[in-house]
């Protein structure tokens, strides 16, 4: 393991995750998520769990963001915080 | 110090994760708005399948798919050089039923925007409150 | 074959719920009866497996022939029988008795409800049988995810927020009871019960072991609606669809309340839950809060279906108490009342649904004159109310007798009271009910519905079923002594 | 509200960081997860599976039972979807069509329809038309590769990282490319809803039939070693087998359910227009 890249990889997990709940757009929310989840998969597959990582990137990164655009695309993007 | 240092470094990933739920926590309690009380609670969800996996990590170990050749292991097995491989299975399915929860709360915040024609819970409460 | 009744019992109405969904879109009629089979096989074989429990002793089944902890494994005792017993006859009489309703309510998809309805069952009777932590937690969503839809078809146009806001508690409990299991995983590295079982005492004085129990234990009460975190049940009970009502109030809480029981019975042993932690008198005390406040809300509920869900968070007030006052005759009680509170509420809830059927909504005043109306339905809702009220013929009784010996024995005088008070509240607002549905008049009611002259029944398919649940409380309430004393008991031998 | 949420999440947090106190250190191979069970399954899983991928083994066949119900989860929250939105009877609104040759958009009041015999004009989204040449050529010609890997992953998961789900999860993609590409409705035609439903069903079906086709073997449910009584392989082989089986079971169900739940999520349970 590349402790640098660890560290790069866990640093980017946080600001994803607080800017994910912060961001004051849905659709901002939705793809912000999906930089989530890919980063938490890349965060598996170094930590050698190549199953979990691999359905993370389908699923988690993959169709629930696409869940999500079509969930906000049939709603609102307003949110007030 | 140096016992408190050794101490988060040899387990900073046990720390990641509860910061991780903690965030995921805080938006389901204290967002306003229902789509981002549901990113919390995926948030939540992910930070506790990061524990599991932490949970099978082995130093110094790989993948748990096995190196053979042909039908049989040429040489006995030592379980040292694989990383645990039940919490992967555990997280799999972890995986699918945050998925799976994600899209029937998506369906459900649909409907509700069909009846109400709006996302925040306040706004909701007061038109509940007026009807 | 009998061999394999611990997995057929889940898997029958299992395969017949995808059957139903099939079906759904190929030959729409055959949903009912399709639904009904499979119930009922399963029904058939729970009472196949209590009677060989009480023959041969408790025993395991081992899936996919993989031993335990290597694979997965299904442990039943005495005490799950009587409880999948009971969760196979609630699921099985609700579904004879409010299918027309069904058929009425989603004609277009009729199909999906049953497929829901049958795998909430099947999450039940999973939950109840199996011996392995993480398996209880797949199957625990199983019956959270169904719960959460069949809630949101309400008619209310507030079912939906009221069901997305049940998702996020339930969310949230499930997540605390899988961070309970992972805590106990990464210090015993086994997640069979019995294992862990084993492998526990070694380690009770650490901080990760009590910190699982603790999660475990907020993740199971969350989930069952115990007192401080029970906001989420009364509407979500209120506004689900009247079968989907009379399915998920009697079973879902009570048998979370039995997941407590045997986390603390058959994972965690009753040394380290009693007197390792100090807690549990702490617990004993929020479960006297829990009835008192559960009792006073529901007295000051105008609509019924609320009130009833008040008086649901004061039973499981009941169970939690009965299981933490540690000694057997008060956990016997407190099993004695999972039984005994999933059939007084499934009473109650279908004959509530039987005349908000015919009414529309249900306050109290609407149920002026409705003995003279609907006499046998008011009769049904009489007799569960009493047996709720706890009136000796009744089972409801019998529970609350156990209940308050156990109290007397562990010297905790609160808890006496608490059921004392909660039974003089549950007396006064039953009789406030049976007053106005006997002495009112039904043309002074002020909704929209008008009566005709003579009786107005629903129809037999409802009213049968709901007269059998009546005797069977009677029934239950006449054999609670051989219950405790031949099954509940047995059960427990080794525990205390 | 914020501040009560501050104060329970720091609780909360503080619980845990108590508890991480007794922890084996991260990575420990002596820690009792690396020691009590989980050696079994890396040692035992290709002599008694066949299967060099322990994920795949164990998810599939040692706790092969978890799994079958994960995939009831996935099959439950597609029944849920179907439930909550879809909703059947057509609403009267205003149509828009395209005249191909020409390119000009018609907009018709009151819900007449022009009858899609004649070949010249094309219904179009009333709030958004995702008409792109290039968008529509290139998702045309991804479908096909992104189901061939799909396959792959299911067929492969044996040897490599994969297997049912993630395979049954691109498969799905696939067609939600070609919703998203083209319109809602291409992919409906395409794929219609009741093959949809009952492909969700027959999934899962072949999957707990599997596990009864063992019982009916004579052996527990799910024991994929008995199938060697009807298969002319060993006891390992069939295992093998079985785990195959249950992953296109696995596969199917889940494609059906991930295009169910689009559908329905980005259609509002009208399935005429979408995202």
């Amino acid at each position: 393991m590349i402790w640098q890249l660890d560290l790069a990889i866990l640093t980017l997990v946080i600001v994803c995750a607080i800017a994910a709940i912060s961001v004051k757009d849905l659709l901002g929310t939705a793809i912000l998520f999906g930089a989530y989840s890919f980063m938490m998969c890349l965060l598996w597959s170094i930590m050698a769990a190549v199953d979990v990582a691999f359905t993370e990137a389908s699923v988690g990164a993959g169709v629930s963001t696409v869940f999500f655009v079509a969930a906000v695309f049939r709603t609102t993007r307003r949110t007030k915080d | 110090m140096e016992f408190f240092l050794t101490h988060l470094v040899a387990k900073y990933n046990f720390w990641l994760y509860i910061i991780l739920m903690m965030i995921g926590l805080y938006a389901m309690i204290a967002k306003n708005n229902l789509i981002k009380k549901l990113v919390g609670m995926n948030i939540f969800q992910t930070a506790i399948i990061l524990f599991y996996v932490s949970i099978g990590s082995k130093k110094g170990a790989t993948i748990p798919i096995i190196e053979h050749s042909g039908k049989t292991v040429g040489h006995a097995l030592d379980p040292a050089h694989y990383v645990n491989p039940l919490p992967h299975v555990l997280m799999l399915t972890a995986i699918v039923v945050s998925v799976s929860t994600f899209g029937v709360a998506l369906a459900l915040a649909v409907k509700i925007y069909q009846r109400y024609k709006t996302l925040e819970e306040d706004e909701i409460l007061t038109r509940i409150r007026e009807s | 074959m009998s061999e394999n009744y611990p997995a057929l019992l889940v898997i029958v109405p299992l395969l017949s719920a995808f059957a139903i969904y099939a079906c759904s879109w190929l030959h729409k009629k055959s949903c009912l009866p399709l639904a009904i089979t499979g119930l009922s096989i399963s029904f058939l074989i729970s009472i196949g497996l209590l009677i060989k429990v009480l023959h041969r002793g408790p025993f395991s089944y081992h899936l996919g022939g993989w031993t335990p902890p290597w694979g997965i494994a299904y442990e039943l005792d005495q005490i799950n029988a009587l409880v999948l017993l009971a969760v196979t006859t609630v699921a099985l009489v609700n579904l004879i008795a409010t299918g027309k309703e069904i058929e009425r309510l989603f004609a277009d998809r009729k199909g999906a409800f049953y497929a829901l309805y049958l795998l909430f069952v099947v999450g039940l009777l999973g939950i109840v049988v199996t011996g392995d932590l993480f398996n209880l937690y797949v199957l625990l969503e199983i019956a959270s995810i169904t719960g959460y839809s069949l809630i949101a078809m309400g008619e209310s146009a507030r079912a939906p927020i009221s069901s997305l806001n049940y998702v996020f508690m339930g969310t949230i409990g499930a997540c605390f009871y899988l961070l309970g299991v992972g805590y106990m995983y990464i210090m015993t590295g086994s997640l069979n019960m019995a294992d862990v079982r084993g492998l526990l005492p070694p380690l009770y004085h650490s901080s990760a072991i009590l910190a699982a129990f603790i999660f475990c234990l907020v993740g199971v009460m969350i989930k069952m609606g115990f007192f401080p975190l029970h906001f989420w049940l009364p509407n979500a009970y209120t506004y689900a669809p009247s079968p989907a009502a009379s399915l998920i109030a009697p079973l879902m809480t009570k048998v979370m309340a039995y997941v407590m029981i045997r986390l603390m019975v058959s994972v965690f042993s009753p040394s380290f839950v009693f007197s390792s932690i100090s807690a549990s008198r702490g617990i004993v005390w929020l479960a006297c809060l829990a009835i008192i406040i559960g009792a006073v809300m529901a007295l000051s509920q105008r609509d019924i279906r609320r009130m009833l869900t008040y008086i649901i968070v004061s039973e499981i007030g009941y169970i939690v108490g009965g299981a933490w006052l540690g000694n057997a005759t008060a956990m016997s009680g407190a099993i004695l009342h999972i039984l005994n509170d999933a059939l007084m509420t499934l009473c109650v809830f279908l004959a509530v649904g039987a005349v908000s059927r015919k009414l529309g909504r249900l306050y109290i005043e609407d149920l002026a004159g409705l003995f003279k109306k609907m006499p046998f339905t008011m009769a049904g809702f009489v007799a569960g109310g009493i047996s709720i009220i706890g009136v000796p013929p009744t089972c409801g009784f019998f529970s609350k007798w156990y209940l308050i010996l156990g109290a007397i024995e562990a010297n905790n005088y609160g808890f006496v009271a608490a059921l004392i008070i909660s039974s003089l509240i549950n007396v006064a607002l039953f009789f406030r009910i049976i007053e106005t549905a006997f002495m009112g008049n039904p043309h002074t009611a002020a909704i929209g519905h008008e009566w005709t002259s003579g009786i107005q029944e629903v129809s037999l398919t409802t009213l049968v079923p709901l007269l059998v649940v009546t005797t069977g409380l009677v029934i239950l309430g006449i054999f609670s002594g051989v219950v405790v004393t031949q099954v509940i008991r047995p059960g427990l031998t080794g525990v205390f | 509200m914020k501040k009560l949420a501050l104060i329970i999440v720091i609780l909360s947090g503080a619980l845990l960081l108590y508890a991480t106190k007794d922890f084996p250190p991260w990575g420990d191979p002596t820690s009792p997860a690396s020691v009590h069970v989980s050696p079994r399954y890396l040692e035992k899983s290709l002599e008694e599976t066949h299967v060099p991928n322990v994920v795949t083994s164990i998810l599939a066949d040692y706790r092969g039972y978890d799994t079958m119900f994960e995939t009831t989860v996935i099959f439950c929250a597609g029944v849920a979807c179907f439930m909550l939105l879809r909703k059947f009877e057509v609403e009267q609104r205003d149509l828009y069509y395209r005249h191909i040759p020409t390119g000009i958009t018609i907009h018709i009041k009151g819900g007449k329809e022009i009858p899609s015999t004649s070949g010249e004009f094309e219904k179009i989204d009333t709030i958004w038309t995702p008409y792109d040449f290039i968008i529509n050529t290139v998702s045309r010609f991804l479908v096909p590769f992104i189901q061939l890997f799909a396959l792959y992953v299911i067929a492969h998961g044996h040897h490599s990282p994969g297997g049912g789900f993630q395979g049954g999860v691109i498969l799905g993609a696939s067609i939600i490319v070609l919703a998203i590409g083209f319109n809602l409705r291409t992919a409906v035609k395409r794929f219609g809803e009741k093959i949809d439903g009952i492909m969700s069903a027959l999934g899962v079906f072949i999957y707990s039939g599997v596990g009864a086709l063992c019982v009916l073997l004579g052996g527990q449910f799910l024991n994929y070693g008995v199938i060697a009584k009807v298969l002319p392989v060993g006891k390992a082989m069939a295992r093998s087998h079985g785990i195959l089986g249950v992953e296109i079971g696995v596969g199917i169900s889940v494609m059906a359910v991930m295009v169910c739940i689009y559908n329905n999520v980005a259609s509002e349970g009208k399935y005429d227009e979408g995202l």
